[in-house]
């Protein structure tokens, strides 16, 4: 075992996947003599040279139209997005390429990809602060992870880069500098499955879901909660946005018939909003008042420091949420 | 080629009979009739889909080829059985150049199981994998990248394949046409970009479209080599196509070709044609690439016309038998409409969210605190 | 009044306010000789002329930047995109430049710009039947409307265009031969407000809420319900699915304690699961079963008259939510 | 410029004293010493915002224009005052040459109320509407049609005003570029594309990003008239943009005009700059544009090296005020963060689903059948 950050983690996963099978690649804009706009796929280049570490135009459809087509020829491409503000740019590839070449040829190939990309704030201001997991985690095709520790960063990519389909892998900024215990015996044991959430802390009172930067705010909040308010949190970590592993979250609700969904998406059509909607066609009974969420207020958001704090969604507004069921 | 005065002169049939031997570009006589006979077998299938059409056999956005058959089969025929072959959504001639089955791709037109993507794809969306033809693909331009992503999978994995990449006039005005084509210089890959210029995109003239006329220009931001054929020749296109895979095979990079052609029918079924004149019509019809290989084959004395004759109703007996084939196929089984959608199924315990709730969730929903 | 069909009701709208307002100018993919894909701007470009109905390139992305920037020249521009499906290319375009500009300058200038596009169904196969409204109903800065009936389709687009944000405008294909009865005058009196919902059918047990095509099939179950179970339907014409009339909707479902979403768009993550979200806040007390929705299976709709026509929502769906509730 | 080899010769300067009358281009000594100024004021904002971001004073995104002023000061000068500019998120310069009030452009990057765009938009995004500068836009190309929509808002409404619309080498690799070009060509729209030819896109090298090094080569697909200019010369960028303006302003529509340039510091605050070495960055540092210019000044006895050397002093000062005035500016009140979402407010009776629902709402949710 080795302490890792969340950055390292990502790195490694890479590292290692390419070590072992030669089809998986990289591409991406500042990804090579950069290092990466958050330092992650830095030293790779050196190590694996520029054909199998693309340094791209900024040409967000063509990136990720060009590794579908990488992938139907057999390799296996790891394209970065910048930030998850550019892949709108690239969402008729994502959407009309990756997700349905599998169904729509009726399965006579499929596409091994994953799209690595990564929200996250920090007065980046209205264009650069968004986060859109809901969108892509509304289509049918692809596969969304969204790991919250050092653990699952590089457990979760070894499995997206090893499945078959194409993988939305969106990282946080907030989240690169965070540290945690990983293993590091390279045989890819490590593998974490996609599409099983976590149990991160077990409680009785009401359940908290959240994934990535979100899971460490519920977790914090369920400390808050204990200690102020007696109040026991079971925190689920979702991991993956789709598929998603409705049995862990249903039996937590049936236990602690109250929930608070934690996202950073906006309020409006955001994640929280789906999931939402599964959770009460699948616990309606279950639930002793409305399910709550932690969202981001439908807005541009802003870049000024007082604006983005008093708008970013944090620890607080769980214990509020929690307080406001109680 | 009569309003395309930039068109290169049409290839003269010199007068005089000649041997086979003496065939033109090293083609054999075999080769010949086989070109003659797909592009014969295109025009009558497309004839069987527009009737099939019209009786609501066939449904949605049907896009005939009719006319540009010549591109479809002269780049085919001078590409290897292996190379990798994209197109846009007017793709019969794309799949039945490379020698899919008609009787499946008829059925794919039907929506039937049998079809060559099992009903799922249509008309827009044929493909056979097993022949190395990847697809038909309706949004416009977006295959041009991905045809230089498989090119870079070919050299990188040292393959010796190249990638052919159809589209259209039309295509060149969007931005992904660009992304595409830079990358494929900038990494030198082994794609032969083949712009079908057609003078019309959808509904749009190319003037309304593009402020040039030739597309090859568009080719020389990128440094890319291009040549420009007279598609109602399918000589020429051979000739362009040969020489461009060539050129990509041989590790020099991409290579642009653009094929002068002209679709005899409107933009899809549902198009009312206001946009050009029955005259133009004409005169592009008189160039009908069929009957003119057809007169070079017989010059030449590689068929006779009997035997040309023979060739249209060996076809037409094949399309008769597609058509029966496609109809009395089944419909795809709907218990199969998850089928697909991911090439790794999800175990039991993470249930993909695509299905209504178990009904007893819905059900137990009964009075509750009211 | 005249009976016209959504199609020439959409028509007129544009040419009254063309007549009205030299500002306003058209552009799209065959619009013009072609007479657009559904034959909606026929004739337009014979009466006003390619300056004001200019026939684009094929370059969805450029055509609403270029909308937006001749929006801030001080123009009207209606940009039609040939169908929703397409949309996807323009999305940043959308998203970060005509939803943001009048925020993110703090409020300098605004982007009267409308969107128009369509949804709809036909055997065209999985890239070409996709139906986004939540999409864009989730983004902070668009309004989002959808007509169901030819009244509205021209009250709407004449508010539309009048209004000085972005609108997204979406039509329906398989509205477009439907028949109403439209006002004739053209005083601009006819204008729709943006935002109000309107009760298209008043009941007593159970709420439907639909919009668009479904808004039909939603009274046609209403009917089935009233004559087979004796159930009486009170059906809400959304018409606006950006900003949202939750007072019309709650306080229907305060009246009928029972709620049937109906909608075209993904189960998961499409506007269904966020109106549930927004509607179990609002009306959880109120509620006495579980939201019921009417959506679209989580599948790239495959070509296949059989499979389609097994997929699409109809009315027997909403009849069938309907008695699963009773 | 050193390592632009196809860089256009840098105009000499003549040896010997000349009058203010002699100057080139029509311009006179009061215009050559306010364009002076606006260099030296930029440069002297950028080392303040610099230092401000090193103490977390200025937040995000921070793109440094220092080296670069002379593109955007030769280029706004050359054009009218209402001509109407757009540029990307390296903005600063864009913003003051327009002379946009530096203590707002402060105060933007310092997130207050006070600032151009009231704190909301921040570094990337200044703005003065008033004064038709109308922004910077921060996804890179996405500002290229928009600005060829305005050109058309102009010509449509028979208005004089051109469109200036600045951006770097890296947005010719996104497809948005060409879509706005191609459109803008097609329609012969009164708009000057100015490329800041830096030689890199944050860390790729122009190599990395184009197959051609001259941009200006990219217009040729569009038929686009162009010019290529020296960046680091302010009289050069004057010259080509002025001709530029004069082409679209006759209406002969669009012009492109290359300004080759280099970025002194790092593509923003946080790049490390391993991609290109200490070396290449000296050499471009002889060739500051300020000194450069301000030797001209001297030479042709437009300013004294004295009034050269107050100017510098007036710059700090004002900016040192501008500092001031940010940081002692209010911070915007966030009880108005729903403000400007929409510029038609909602009526009471619609809410905007933008607010979490009312507290009640929530707290009602006591006990309901468990
Ligand atoms: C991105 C996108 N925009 C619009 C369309 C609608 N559309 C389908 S085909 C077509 C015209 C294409 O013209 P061209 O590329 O010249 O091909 P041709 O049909 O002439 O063979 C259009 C506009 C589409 N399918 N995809
Ligand atoms: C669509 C998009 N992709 C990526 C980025 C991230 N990014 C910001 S600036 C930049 C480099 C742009 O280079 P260039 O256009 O040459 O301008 P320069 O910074 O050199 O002035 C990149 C990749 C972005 N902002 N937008
Ligand atoms: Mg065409
Ligand atoms: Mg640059």
């Amino acid at each position: 075992m080795a302490e890792l950050t969340y950055r390292d983690a990502v790195r490694s996963a890479m590292r290692e996947e390419m070590q072992r099978d030669e089809r998986v690649i990289l591409m991406g804009e500042s990804i090579t003599g950069y290092g990466g706009s958050y330092a992650v796929t830095k030293g790779l280049v050196e190590e694996f040279g520029p054909q199998r570490v693309m340094e791209t135009p900024i040409a967000e459809a063509g990136i990720v139209g060009f590794a579908v087509g990488a992938a139907m020829g057999g390799l296996i491409p790891v394209a970065e997005l910048m930030t998850v503000n550019f892949a709108l740019l690239a969402l008729d590839q994502i959407v009309n390429s990756a997700a349905k070449f599998h169904y729509m040829f009726g399965g006579q190939f499929s596409i091994p990809l994953v799209v690595r990309t990564v929200s996250g704030f920090g007065q980046l201001g209205p264009t650069h602060s968004q986060t859109f997991e809901g969108w892509f985690a509304s289509v049918p095709g692809l596969k969304v992870v969204m790991p919250a520790t050092p653990a699952d960063a590089k457990g979760l990519l070894l499995a997206s880069i090893r499945d078959p389909d194409p993988v939305i892998f969106i990282e946080h900024s907030l989240l690169y500098s965070t540290r945690g215990e990983v293993d590091a015996e390279p045989d890819g044991g490590l593998e974490v499955p996609i599409g099983v959430a976590r149990v991160a802390r077990e409680g009785s009172d009401v359940t908290l879901i959240g994934y990535s930067r979100m899971l460490l705010q519920a977790m914090h909040a369920a400390e808050v909660l204990e200690r102020e308010d007696g109040i026991s949190c079971e925190v689920i970590d979702l991991r993956t946005l789709r598929p998603l592993d409705y049995p862990t979250m249903v039996a937590s609700v049936q236990r602690t018939h109250r929930l608070v969904l934690c996202g950073e998406d906006w309020r409006t059509g955001g994640f929280g909003a789906s999931l939402l909607a599964e959770m009460q066609d699948r616990c309606f009974d279950d639930l002793d008042a409305p399910v709550q969420r932690v969202a981001m207020r439908d807005v541009p958001l802003p870049y000024s420091r007082e604006l983005e704090r008093s708008l970013i969604p944090a620890s607080q507004q769980i214990v509020e949420a929690v307080r406001r069921l109680n | 080629m009569p309003t395309n005065s930039r068109a290169p002169r049409p290839r003269s049939s010199r007068p005089g009979r000649r041997s086979g031997a003496d065939l033109p570009l090293g083609l054999t006589a075999q080769e010949c009739r086989e070109i003659y006979r797909k592009m014969v077998l295109i025009r009558h299938f497309e004839d069987h889909a527009a009737e099939a059409y019209a009786q609501a056999k066939v449904g949605g956005f049907l896009h005939l080829y009719i006319g540009e058959e010549a591109v479809a089969v002269g780049a085919l025929a001078a590409a290897r059985p292996d190379d990798h072959v994209l197109g846009h959504y007017r793709d019969h001639g794309y799949a039945l150049a490379r020698g899919c089955d008609p009787k499946a791709c008829m059925a794919e037109l039907f929506g039937r199981e049998t079809g060559l993507c099992h009903g799922r794809g249509g008309s827009m969306h044929l493909a056979d994998a097993s022949r190395n033809f990847w697809g038909g693909y309706a949004i416009v331009g977006s295959h041009i990248p991905i045809g230089a992503g498989m090119a870079y999978a070919m050299q990188y994995q040292q393959k010796e394949q190249v990638v052919l990449d159809f589209f259209g006039d039309g295509a060149t005005g969007n931005g992904i046409f660009h992304e595409g084509l830079n990358m494929a210089a900038l990494w030198n890959l082994p794609v032969v970009f083949i712009c079908e210029n057609n003078l019309y995109g959808m509904g749009a003239t190319l003037a309304e479209e593009s402020p040039v006329k030739d597309m090859i220009i568009k080719a020389e931001g990128y440094t890319m080599p291009s040549v420009q054929c007279d598609g109602m020749d399918v000589l020429s296109v051979y000739e362009a196509v040969q020489k461009a895979a060539a050129h990509c095979r041989s590790g020099k990079g991409p290579f642009f070709v653009e094929a002068l052609t002209y679709r005899f029918r409107g933009h899809s079924m549902a198009d009312p044609e206001l946009y050009r004149d029955k005259e133009e019509v004409r005169r592009w019809r008189e160039l009908d690439p069929i009957p003119r290989f057809g007169r070079f084959l017989v010059e030449h004395r590689v068929s006779s016309e009997q035997e040309l004759a023979q060739v249209t109703e060996d076809a037409e007996a094949e399309m008769l038998e597609a058509v029966r084939f496609a109809d009395e196929s089944p419909w795809p089984d709907p218990a199969t409409i998850d089928k697909w959608i991911y090439a790794k199924p999800l175990d039991g315990g993470q249930r993909e969210p695509t299905s209504e709730p178990a009904p007893a969730a819905a059900a137990s929903g009964a009075r509750r605190g009211a």
